[in-house]
Parts: structure tokens; sequence; C-alpha cells
């Protein structure tokens, strides 16, 4: 490393002298490889390729050389540098403007070391220190890097221990309602049709719709009923009326009608509308 | 490779393939080896392993295609839990679909939408049919007849009432002050 | 429910799960049981199984969310070729990127790109996130609310970790006052 340019001698840095002539790079792109470079030309494509950006490359520089990263020549790494730079110029490589900065970076460096130091601001910091910190920084990710790329992984090196499941059946669960939840969406329903229509929603005893409900279900199984059958004693008074209250709020609906053949005759339910078999005219006992 | 050794290979190969191995693909992986073991050798090392095996969770298998690890059956109402699927919820327009049944039975699809202002998905009422909660109980003598919906006893059972009385009346559901907390 | 069979239980479990299972997850396999084990006793099971995993062809681990039985390491060579396939290969551009978010969690993009001194594509970005080894864990207060990338479970999965404290120790950054060259 002794041949490596102090900070101190600016002057020497100006001219590399094992590099002077591979610095004309106009030329053709194979002659330029540098020579202490070790690759075959053909490849020289893809290794400028490799470099991971405009660090990398430096770092590639000054780890080539073997020089420590602390005291980076500036002027021959500068030199090295600008050299790539125009080799993937020539190589038509696309060129990330991210080189061309780091170029800029390393010029003003080199220039401001060019210029001579006043001692009173010795404790001015060593215009390398940003970039040597950038680079310190860089290294240790690179090497994080690899270091990731090591690890034993998923589907290179660990595989995992699986396999068939028992025979199973599934129950697809059904979804829960509560009967809040059932409340809160008629309450928001209802206020949603109040805003709509000027519907009045009138109180309903419940038991009477519910016996509708079960009134004509059980027209709809056995197509007609009699009138007395539809109430259960047991049922009480309550019980009566309600059924009564249904078969009035079905009749007045159009839902069902009755029909009785004669005076005193029982008097039958039946869903109303056409039926096949019974006089329209409703004076007929149903056949049976 | 002594026996141990190539039963620890087969039995590594068969927990990470993720699907049968046939006794020929067992002796591939040993393509390139200097010393490949024998498809007999191959075949007394899966007895091996299924005997290992046998006061263990899991045994070899033997299907169409191949040798393969599986669980226990006696294992699976656990290992079903890590299947198990939880319940979807049902959408706001299905509880109200079910509300305006419940509550002003026997009542049309026709009727429904025009309380709620937008149309009844077939979907809807499918569900709840399949449900058993609510089911025809007539129909309405209007052009198309169309189908009267009404609860069922099921319907009932399951939200614990006795009769619909037991539902809040309208009145009691405007009193209600802020919904219920979920 | 004796040790022995609670370990069946669990190993039966994690075998079929085809991913890592974490403690509570073993834990609610039992829900609904008349008599759950405790978590002492499901830790102390997988102690058992770990064990008695010793000398065969795959080892019970511990990695970011949960246990997970794997094939050993040694057995990769025989075990890889089951697949034709080569395993994928990352960029150093890509491993770069994920090491910086890594060690530097959260970290937006440009300091990312600050520490590499080149852009960050896009691409990769995408790769890492449909990899489901990074994702966005909050947003830089800052012009423009840039993105803070952290890693996920799955990335420690992945790369066999149970916790980031496992991850390679991180270079020293050499002290620029230390003498240049020692």
């Amino acid at each position: 490393m002794s041949d490596v340019p102090s900070v101190l001698s600016p002057a020497s840095e100006c001219v590399g002298e094992d590099e002077a002539v591979t610095a004309r790079v106009r030329g053709e792109p194979l002659t330029l490889t540098p020579k202490d470079l070790y690759i075959p030309p053909d490849a020289l494509e893809v290794f400028l390729e490799t470099f991971e950006g405009p660090l990398d490359l430096l770092l590639y520089l000054i780890r080539r050389q073997n020089l420590d990263v602390l005291d980076i020549p500036i002027a021959e790494i500068t030199r090295q540098y600008m050299k790539y730079i125009e080799l993937m110029q020539e190589l038509r490589l696309e060129l990330a403007a991210e080189y061309l900065v780091m170029a800029a970076v390393l010029a003003e460096i080199k220039s401001r070391m060019l210029l001579p130091r006043a001692a009173e601001v010795e404790d001015e910091e060593d215009p390398r220190a940003a970039l040597v910190r950038r680079l310190q920084e860089y290294e240790r990710f690179k090497q994080a890097a690899e270091d990731l790329d090591d690890l034993a992984r998923l589907e290179r090196d660990i595989f995992m221990a699986a396999m068939e499941p028992p025979p199973m059946h599934h129950e697809k669960p059904l979804p829960d309602v509560g009967l809040d939840q059932l409340l809160r969406a008629f309450r928001e329903v209802l206020g949603r049709a109040d805003m709509f229509s000027h519907h009045q929603i009138q109180r309903e005893p419940l038991s009477v719709r519910e016996r509708m409900s079960r009134v004509l279900a059980s027209l709809g199984e056995r197509g007609h009923v009699e009138f007395c059958a539809l109430f259960t004693v047991e049922e009480g008074r309550r019980g009566v009326v309600v059924t009564f209250l249904a078969i009035l709020e079905l009749i007045k609906g159009h839902l069902v009608e009755w029909v009785q053949s004669e005076v005193y005759a029982p008097i039958y339910l039946r869903p109303a509308g056409p039926h096949p078999g019974w006089d329209d005219a409703g004076d007929t006992q149903p056949n049976t | 490779m002594t026996p141990e050794r190539l039963q620890r290979i087969l039995e590594g190969a068969l927990m990470a393939a993720q699907r049968p191995l046939s006794v020929e693909e067992l002796e591939r992986l040993f393509e390139g080896d200097a010393s490949r073991p024998e498809r007999a050798s191959i075949r007394e090392a899966l007895r091996e392993i299924a005997e290992s095996c046998q006061d263990r969770g899991y045994h070899l298998k033997e299907v169409g295609s191949g040798y393969r690890f599986q669980v226990d059956e006696e294992l699976a109402p656990w290992v079903s839990r890590l299947w198990e699927e939880k319940p979807p919820r049902y959408s706001r327009a299905l509880l109200e679909t079910l509300a305006l049944i419940a509550y002003r039975q026997p009542i049309t699809r026709a009727e429904i939408e025009e309380v709620r202002g937008v149309a009844v998905s077939s979907h809807i009422i499918r569900t709840l049919t399949e449900r058993e909660w609510i089911r025809v109980v007539g129909h309405k003598e209007l052009p198309g007849r169309p189908a009267l919906f009404g609860t069922t006893r099921g319907f009932l059972d399951y939200f614990n009432l006795k009769s619909l009385d037991e539902l809040p009346t309208l009145a009691e559901l405007r009193d209600l002050d802020q919904p219920a907390r979920e």
C-alpha cells in the first residue's frame, strides 16, 4: 500500500503511472480493458452489469487494489471510476444517472483536496469523509445481503414436512342472528319506509298475522277447510277471537274466500281464485 | 448407505413431497449418487418406516400413485378445527326481509319490495327458505298468483319465542332508544 | 387427556396444517372439548415431540409464525431432487433491499436508495410484497407521506428464523476516528 498517494500529497495523484496509457478511451473498447481486471474481454459487459450502482463499483475498485476504505486515494479512484463509466458508454450499457452523479461527487472531492489547506481550518472535515461513510454503510448492507442469501431458506435448504390430513367432513356453519339484530333491521326498514312513502304503518296484533299464516298454510295443505275446524277450543276465547280476526283479515285481503252451499250447510274456507272442480258461483257443496 | 439413513431420506422426501411418491420416484432420488439403493431395499425401508409410525399420530399409506403419509383418522375431530370456517354473516337486506315477513306475514315479495324500496333477491328468499325460517303459506289472488310468505315454527324456535306475540310491538320498537350493542 | 395423546394430536395437526401453527392456534384445537389442556402442557408436549424426532428425518422448528415440522437440512440434496425446477434465486439488488428493510425497518424507499446509491425498482418492491416478505407498516410524516416498509412473519418463516434477533449480526460500522490501518 506504500504506493498509494497520501492525502497530503495531492500533486502525486494527478497521474497514476500504471494506468496512464489505458486512460485513452476513445478507441476500441477491448483495448480499454484495465489490465488488472483479470476477466476475459467478452465477459466485460456482463461484469459491468453486475455492479449494483456507483457505490458498488467504487467498493470494487477499492477492494481490487486492496485499499483501505478509510484512506481512499481519491484521484486514483476517480480516474479508474471514470474509465469504467466510459467503458459502459462504449459498450452502450444503460448508464444509470447515479453513476454520473457519483463522478461529479468524486470530482468535487478531488478539487477540494487540491486546494491548499489553511492551517486555521484544520478541524475542517476531510472532504472524503462523507463518501467514506456512505461506502462503509453500503458495504455493511452488501454483506448483510450476502448473509441473508446464505441463510437456510425454504424451497432451497428447508422443506416443510407435511402430510395428508385425515378424512374430514366439513359442516358449513350457518350464520347466527340475534333477535336484537332482527328488530334493528325491522326498525331500520320501517324508518326508511316512512321517509319514502306516506304509508302509515299501523299497529297490528302480531298473533293475528301469525294466525293468518297458519290458516293459509292449512288451506294450502288441504285445499279447503271447514270453518269450524280452524278453531281449537283448547285455545280459549282469546284463541278463537284471534283466529276469527285472522280469517276476516284474509277475506278482506282477498286471500281466501268462503263457500256455503245452502243455509246452515257447513261453511268452507278455501284459497281465493279459480278452483277446478269447484263451482265458482260458490253455491254448491265442494266435492269430497 | 445404512438402512437407517435410507429410511430417513425416504421419510424426509415423502413428507416434503406433498403428494404420493411411487417406488420409482423414490429410486430416482438417488440418481447420480455413488451407491444407489436397490428397489428391494427401498421397499424394505418403506416397511420399516410404516412400522416405526405405529404409535405416532400418522401412518404410511399406499394409494394409487404411490406412498404418502397420512394423519390418523381418529385425530380428525381436532385436526379438522384447523379448517373450521367462521360462520358468515347475513346481509342487512336478508335481515330486513326476514323482519318484514315476521311482522307483516302473510306477505308477498312485491309487498316486501314496496316497503324496502328495492328488489328482494331470490337468493335471500332461498336462503331463508333453506334455513326453514320462512315458507310459502299461500298465494295471493293477483295476476301471477304471487306467493305469500310466513314464518315457521323453526323461526320461533330459533329465536326462542313461543309465539310471534313475543316479538316486540311496533310501538315498543319505536321506543327503543339506541340499538342494543352488538 | 394423557400427555401421549396430547402429543399425538399436536403432531397430527402440525403435520396436516401445511403451515406453521402458533401455540394459540394449537390451543384452539381443543375448543369445545370437555377437558382442555393448559398452555403449559402444550408447550411441554411440543418439547416432548421435538425430542422424539431426534433420530428421524425431520424435526420440530419454531419460526416466526409458530411451530412447523421440517425435513432435516442435511437431507436437502435428496429431497430437492423431487422438484425439476431449481429453487428461485434472488438478485443482489433484491437481497440488498430486503436486508435494508430487515435491519433498518421501518424504512422508506428513499432511505433505501440513499444507502444503496441507486434507485430501488418498483419491480423489487412488488416482488417482495407479493412474496409477503415485506409490507407497508406506516407512513412517514414527510411531504408525500412515503410508505414505511417492514418485514413480515412470512419473511421469518421463509428464512427459517424465529425472530429478527436471529438475523446475522450486522457488521459494525468502523469509526472514522480509528486509525486508518491497523
